[in-house]
């Protein structure tokens, strides 16, 4: 007997959101019994995720609000975000040499390498002046 | 966060507790750096009691570690949450990062 | 900027199953931001409905399943409770007589009583073989 | 749930820590019908640190109460969260039982 169900809100482009965030999939975890891996492995991605749209997204010192949408059905935990900031399709990205030695190893770009690591898929749409990312990952019950 | 830091016998522990993030990372890159410049060659981090890291606190304990390395100092990491280490892991941090089980077996290492 | 969403889950005929139901109610009280005492309320509204359909609701011994569906939406929570027990409906009850003295008071009653005072709105439909309860509740942010 | 038993000066106060629902209403009830069939005459009721009460837990008070009364006995509930009084009142309850701010408004009560 699975728990099925969804959830959306918006996040102010603030870093001080990221305690709302992790609060409302705290929520979520407990409400769909995810293992505390999982719930780490979903607030690890969103922050990343989130923390880049708020720092290289927006080019004007406005007010900008993300998206967020979470559903869980069959076992699978989907989840969108949704921001007006510039086009950026973090697929794209190469990712970082890994393993490296630590000279080789740069400071810095490892924050989608981690999502894509994390998620079982990624997906990316830029859809009427809005980057669409779509994040899948299966569910683990504690 | 909350950041414990001990020294003894040459080596500076620091307990972390709680969140390493991009809201508290920057007060803990302080507080390493400021322990390295002070002329500490040895750092312990004690992940005990950490309960989420993200890349923002990955970065802090990367420029540490350059840091050190450049004062021929160095650095272990112990006691970690299964998924904090799935996280070094991902970042392939662990080839050049010494993570052991406990914070006995890190002062071993000195 | 509210939050919006939705979850369904079943629950077995066992009176342990308060526990998960308490626990996933938390799940969405912080999810959503309730107050303490809507979420209180919410909870209790929910355990009496749920303790008197496995007290009263079957008259076999197998195992039932009773789905809750929860969703809020312009800041309006709804829970639909259904059950395949006997048909019941509980707006037909006759309230308790409220205040009453120590001597007239009778032990027991109280449960639907209970429900209709915290609930702003209830509802019943028997639906092919199912009873159907709509609860309404504005939602009071914390 | 976690009953805490303390007999002072003749009077009993249960301190009632936790949820009191049908799961755990039985053990609470056993407890107070034991002490007043144990001699016990005067007792308080401690919510402050009730989290949670339902029409469970208002029928072993008005069982309780019941029993008292007809041995001459008195009863004081005191600390309810506000929330947790609300229920009290939508029961009617009330009107008939002596709810009070503090465990010290309760003791001066007898
Ligand atoms: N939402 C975004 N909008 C524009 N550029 C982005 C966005 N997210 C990431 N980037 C670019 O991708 C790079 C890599 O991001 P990331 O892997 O998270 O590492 P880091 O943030 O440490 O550089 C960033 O440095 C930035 O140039
Ligand atoms: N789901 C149900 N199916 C059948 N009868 C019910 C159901 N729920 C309640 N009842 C009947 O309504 C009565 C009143 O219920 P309630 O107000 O909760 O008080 P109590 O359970 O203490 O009697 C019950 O005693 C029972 O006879």
């Amino acid at each position: 007997m699975s728990t099925t169900g969804s959830v959306s809100f918006e996040l102010r482009n603030n870093l001080s959101e990221l305690a709302t965030l992790c609060e409302k999939m705290e929520g979520v975890g407990q409400t769909l019994s995810l293992s505390r891996r999982c719930l780490f492995e979903m607030n690890l991605a969103l922050d990343e995720l989130f923390t880049n749209i708020i720092s290289y997204g927006f080019r004007d010192q406005s007010e900008h609000f993300i998206r967020v949408h979470i559903s869980a059905d069959h076992d699978v935990l989907t989840v969108v975000l949704e921001d007006d900031g510039i086009a950026f399709n973090p697929i794209d990205r190469i990712p970082p040499e890994v393993p490296c030695t630590l000279d080789e190893c740069k400071v810095g770009g490892l924050g989608i390498h981690l999502v894509k690591n994390l998620m079982d898929e990624v997906s990316y749409e830029r859809r009427a002046g809005t980057n669409v990312l779509t994040l899948k990952k299966s569910i683990e019950k504690s | 966060m909350d950041i414990v830091e001990v020294k003894q016998g040459g080596v500076s522990t620091f307990k972390l507790q709680g969140r390493l993030d991009s809201n508290t990372s920057q007060s803990f890159e302080k507080r390493l750096l400021d322990a390295i410049s002070d002329g500490t060659k040895n750092v312990i981090i004690d992940f005990k009691e950490l309960d989420y890291i993200s890349s923002a606190g990955l970065r802090v304990i990367l420029k540490a570690t350059k840091t050190l390395k450049r004062q021929d100092g160095k650095i272990m990491l112990c006691a970690m949450q299964d998924y904090v280490k799935e996280v070094f892991e991902i970042a392939g941090f662990d080839s050049f990062l010494p993570i052991v089980a406990s914070l006995d077996d890190a002062f071993k290492a000195f």
